[in-house]
């Protein structure tokens, strides 16, 4: 895959401490969306579950350059990008076990993770139907003079759907402070991208905008963190939008109904050995920056946090009946 | 009070109400230099700028969305989107997304805004161009619908329209705008959800909205002609119903014929005449009649296209069957 | 005769409409490899090939648009459309491009196809993936929409709306793909536009389609053990609606309760109230009562769905409270 | 403006009999138009009334080379295409009366101009709502292997629509024979290219589907037929779909309703300097191809074509009322 080439350690300009996080943080994923897988086959959870494991990179990567007072907006696939954006698990656990203490107060479920306090807005259902919502939000911090940098993720299956179109000629006639990721994971549902989109690179569909577009090995974290950087870059300085393709992976299929007829054993077992935790955790080891100690505290420590999480989720109660008639219209 | 038109009634609201709050911008397709396909938005730009009167591309999924977000990042969006038969493109963005943000995401956010439309037929614009789709829209809840019959009502609505914390449909009609009514200067609100009885009456009631109102005002003078009184009762707002000014009338009158220039079934008058029958079941000396568009594509031809749209004679038809048959 | 599935009877139905027909051919959203989302075209393409089991992109536009071109250019596509409420991206090209083909332009072409699509709530799908917005639709001339309830009536509708000359919404219930039912095999062809009574009674008549049926049915048998025999009429098809076999029934009961899913503003059932009241005013002991869904946006957690979704218990309630009122 | 150059006459391979037939189909186009114009001020016509002066070397030159069996698809300002496709003028003009003798029986109006026996498929006035129409078309065509053609026509503002971009990917993706014509007349009702297009050549749009394009000057109607030619030949021969764009400008508003504030006199003067028509007959007339007698002879020819098209316009009954309750659903 001709990917943008991975920063080395050293020069990515990052300490310690945040390299651990992005450990911490892509390792506390997998872990988050295995026991939802579990919790889904024991009946806990319901409606439609799609999870996020191969592609935790991509989120902890681009979701780290966002500032506090930046905009999150993103599609159904979102487990990921609430706990890469410091969501709290427990309440997040607590929505797909449809509870009152969830982050949608259990009325979204696992489509929806929304957190207004932290910019994090949904979590939405309709492929590209919040692309030209960030567009919205791109415009409101520029008429607001926020300085605010929207980041909007959706995946490949997104861009042949008429929002996708609309949302960047807008995005770019108004130079909007919007960067849009998009995730090819080489599949939408159960149809692989040739048999979707006329063209297989991404990248290829920002031309007709305008946009400056960058490709980039989603299985990187630190390639996907220093993209990301240089397209928020751009946004805040004012030059408008910016188009990135993560290419990545997911190992499950596409939501826990998902049969998977579609593609081989043999596709998914290559990919997994780019898994874009053993790269990162192999290179942190290699670069003397993880110790075996260092290692099992975090493994330790996120195991802990899924734990608490469950706990928290299974005692939290259903939401009061009357709930259904709140939030209908807001009163002035 | 000043006699201007529905037209200039709408600019008014527009201009008083983006002078009062900053973050209430317009956008849509050509309500620039253009001044809107109906010219409601005319020499805004020149008060307001570009900045807070901008033109879209035809993108109505994107005017849609991007009216959604506006409104999530702090703005008051007015978005035109030129007909309502475009918003069929804009519908998914009104349905599944700015009907749903407050109850979805647990009452975190909500998103004020208003998109202006122009519904109805009559000016021969042939069947994609003369819809009234509004029971479409006025089914889904988690949204407002409003549609002024009278220039007063569309200042005073549309201001409502623009400071209501909810998603807003706001649709005029095209045979509408030139027609002029006394409208009060300045500050002058219609709190949105509420009917008016625009004429009393005592022997029926005719329940109507938008352009159907001035229809049903009209059978009501020809049928005082013939000793009938009616009263017209102008829902001005499809959601929330105002089905107590309804009832509270034909509680009065007994008797119920709605106006509409939808379709018949599954339109509006159905939503009337089940409530009525629900609530003033024993009120009832006859059943509710509907009157309300022929069920067919509405034809570019004028004289097919006037047979299609209920008019003041239908009306009056209807109301005396209802009485020829009591009186049987 | 074979008990199969609602799924199974609706896959029957394609491969013999694909066989009678070579016109006859399957687009939509993973409706190759995967099956369909629901798993209804599932094996088809072994049989057919990829040359009339196509995938498409997420592209609803493109899809109801190619539909009705490819109609118009001699096929008879059955495009699939997922969910109800992605057709709403679709609503443009059925209500402003197939609905008025054939009258727009002057009869000389019409547009054969179906739009196959689930509908319905009740899996915790939340509020955007959980709608029943068949009244939106059903509002609109030149299209037929159809709602089976059981898996024969699956078969028979669908092979019926494949050869029917007119664009046909036909909209499953994603509760409904797992139950089982008698199916006559082959050649088996029900109407469009024809109501059926499932249950005879002669207390009420409870007016139901798609899984309110069964709700309704559910309620008949409850209140037959409380003394009260309803008579069920499940619609099948919601345009064009067949009142007549409703009006029969209610001259016979003489009382009338609704079920649906959908909102209760603007539903199917204030149409359905508003006929009966219209044409059987003089039959009626008491007012017709709708049960239907709950006015919000649907959510996730299975507490608040149910507590939404009409189930036999309102409906039995409905009727009792009917009963009681026309005691007292 | 940078388009392919004008094919020199006598390299056109055309005939002086299609030659003249082309001037002949421009004139008439022009005339019933300038009629139209008329009748909609004298309030014999109404509705929308989108009117083609400036534009007929499109509508004849890219039509010109479809063979009988080919199917014609276009948005509302479609009277221009109806006239090149050999549609009845008569009928046309009683169709914008709302005649029972018009092309629809007066039920469409100006903006749906219809003749199966022709192809001309409409006529359709939702800006691109007609694009994925021509791809099922093509479709068909495949299909039923018919080798049909689809010339599919629109303005630039549609190509911001969201059914633009679904379109040619599918068109791309299924490689129907269609042929995308968009006619870049500089504005969208009143908005001018670079205020809604975030790029202002057409062209670069047909990039992200990997369908070939050509740019080129639409008011050399020569120019016109041999890039169309091309295409048709391209498509016909079973590669897929072609994109033109047909650079051109409408020397009137947008519709009779059109107060036309934002385009100065001056500009409009500019290009009528360009008029396709005054152009190519003086073009005729150096070549030699064009007596002052044959030049009479084709003005008096189209004067009588429009004066009698007006007259059984006139002179044709209104719909009966019946009419509105015919073709709402076809019988089996
Ligand atoms: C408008 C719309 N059409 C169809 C669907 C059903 N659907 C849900 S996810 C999905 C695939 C999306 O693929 P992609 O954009 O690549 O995202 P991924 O799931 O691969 O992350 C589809 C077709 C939908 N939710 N919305
Ligand atoms: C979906 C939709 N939105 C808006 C309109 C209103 N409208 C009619 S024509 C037009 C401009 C189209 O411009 P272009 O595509 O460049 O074609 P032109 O009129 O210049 O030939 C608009 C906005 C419409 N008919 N359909
Ligand atoms: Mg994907
Ligand atoms: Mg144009």
């Amino acid at each position: 895959m001709e990917a943008s080439t991975v920063a080395h350690i050293a020069g990515s300009g990052l300490d310690k401490k945040t390299l651990l996080n992005f450990l911490h943080q892509m390792l506390l994923i997998r872990k988050f969306e295995d026991k939802s897988a579990e919790l889904y086959a024991r009946g806990k959870i319901a409606g439609f579950l799609h999870l996020y494991n191969g592609q935790e990179a991509s989120a902890v990567g681009a979701i780290s350059t966002l500032s506090e007072q930046d905009l999150l907006i993103t599609h159904y696939r979102d487990h990921g990008y609430a706990i890469a954006r410091g969501m709290d698990v427990n309440r997040c656990m607590a929505e797909l076990l449809g509870k009152a203490t969830g982050v949608a107060k259990g009325r979204g479920g696992s489509m929806h993770f929304f957190d207004a306090s932290l910019g994090m807005l949904g979590g939405w259902a309709i492929v590209a139907g919040h692309m030209p919502l960030a567009v919205g939000l791109g415009l409101a911090s520029n008429y607001l003079a926020k300085r605010q940098v929207v980041l909007c993720i959706f995946g490949d299956g997104a861009t042949n759907n008429g929002y996708f179109h609309e949302a960047l000629n807008m995005a770019k006639l108004w130079k909007v402070p919007v960067v849009f990721l998009c995730e090819n994971n080489l599949y939408g549902m159960g149809t692989a991208v040739h048999r979707a989109s006329a063209v297989v690179e991404m990248i290829r569909k920002a031309a007709p905008y305008d946009i400056p577009a960058e490709r980039v090995d989603g299985m990187d974290v630190l390639a996907v963190r220093a993209a990301t950087a240089k397209a928020v870059e751009h946004a805040r300085r004012g030059d408008g939008p910016y188009f990135l393709e993560v290419v990545t992976y997911r190992f499950r299929g596409h939501s826990m109904a998902d049969p998977i007829l579609y593609r081989d054993k043999a596709e998914v077992e290559e990919w997994k050995q780019r898994d874009p935790i053993v790269i990162f955790r192999a290179r942190l080891e290699q670069e003397g920056l993880l110790s075996p100690q260092e290692l099992e505290q975090i493994e330790r420590e996120t195991d802990e946090l899924v734990v608490e999480a469950v706990r928290f989720a299974e005692e939290s109660p259903d939401p009061p009946l009357t709930d259904l008639y709140e939030d209908i219209y807001a009163s002035p | 009070m000043p006699m201007i038109t529905y037209r200039e009634a709408l600019n008014q609201a527009l201009r008083e109400e983006m002078a009062r709050d900053e973050r209430v911008l317009i956008f849509g397709e050509d309500v620039v230099a253009y001044g809107g396909a109906y010219g409601v938005t005319s020499n805004l730009v020149k008060e307001f700028g570009e900045k807070r009167v901008m033109d879209t591309p035809i993108a109505e999924l994107g005017i849609g969305g991007t009216a959604v977000g506006a409104a999530m990042g702090g703005l008051r969006p007015v978005a035109e989107l030129m007909t309502i038969n475009f918003a069929l493109l804009a519908s998914d963005a009104i349905i599944n997304h700015a009907a749903k943000v407050l109850h979805m995401f647990g009452g975190q956010m909500s998103v004020p805004l208003v998109f202006r439309m122009v519904g109805g037929g009559g000016a021969q614009l042939a069947s994609t161009h003369s819809q009234s789709l509004e029971p479409m829209f006025a089914h889904v809840p988690g949204i407002k619908v409003v549609m002024p019959a009278t220039p007063a009502d569309a200042k005073g609505l549309l201001k409502s329209a623009i400071r209501d914390e909810n998603p807003v449909l706001f649709i005029e009609h095209a045979l509408l705008y030139r027609v002029r009514g006394e409208v009060p200067e300045g500050e002058y609100l219609i709190p949105l959800g509420k009917a008016e009885v625009k004429r009393e009456g005592s022997d029926i009631t005719l329940v109507a909205y938008s352009r159907s109102t001035l229809v049903a005002l009209e059978a009501a003078d020809r049928l005082s002609q013939e000793g009938i009184e009616a009263e017209v009762v102008d829902l001005r707002t499809l959601r929330p119903l105002d089905i107590e000014t309804v009832l509270t009338s034909v509680r009065k009158t007994n008797r119920a014929v709605t106006v509409e220039e939808a379709w018949r079934t599954y339109g509006i008058g159905a939503e009337v005449a089940s409530r009525i029958q629900e609530e003033a079941f024993d009120y009832l000396d006859a059943p509710i009649r509907r009157v309300a568009g022929v069920e067919v594509p509405l034809p570019y031809a004028k004289n097919l296209e006037q047979a299609a749209i209920p008019d003041a004679g239908r009306v009056v038809e209807a109301v005396k069957q209802l009485f020829a048959r009591t009186a049987a």
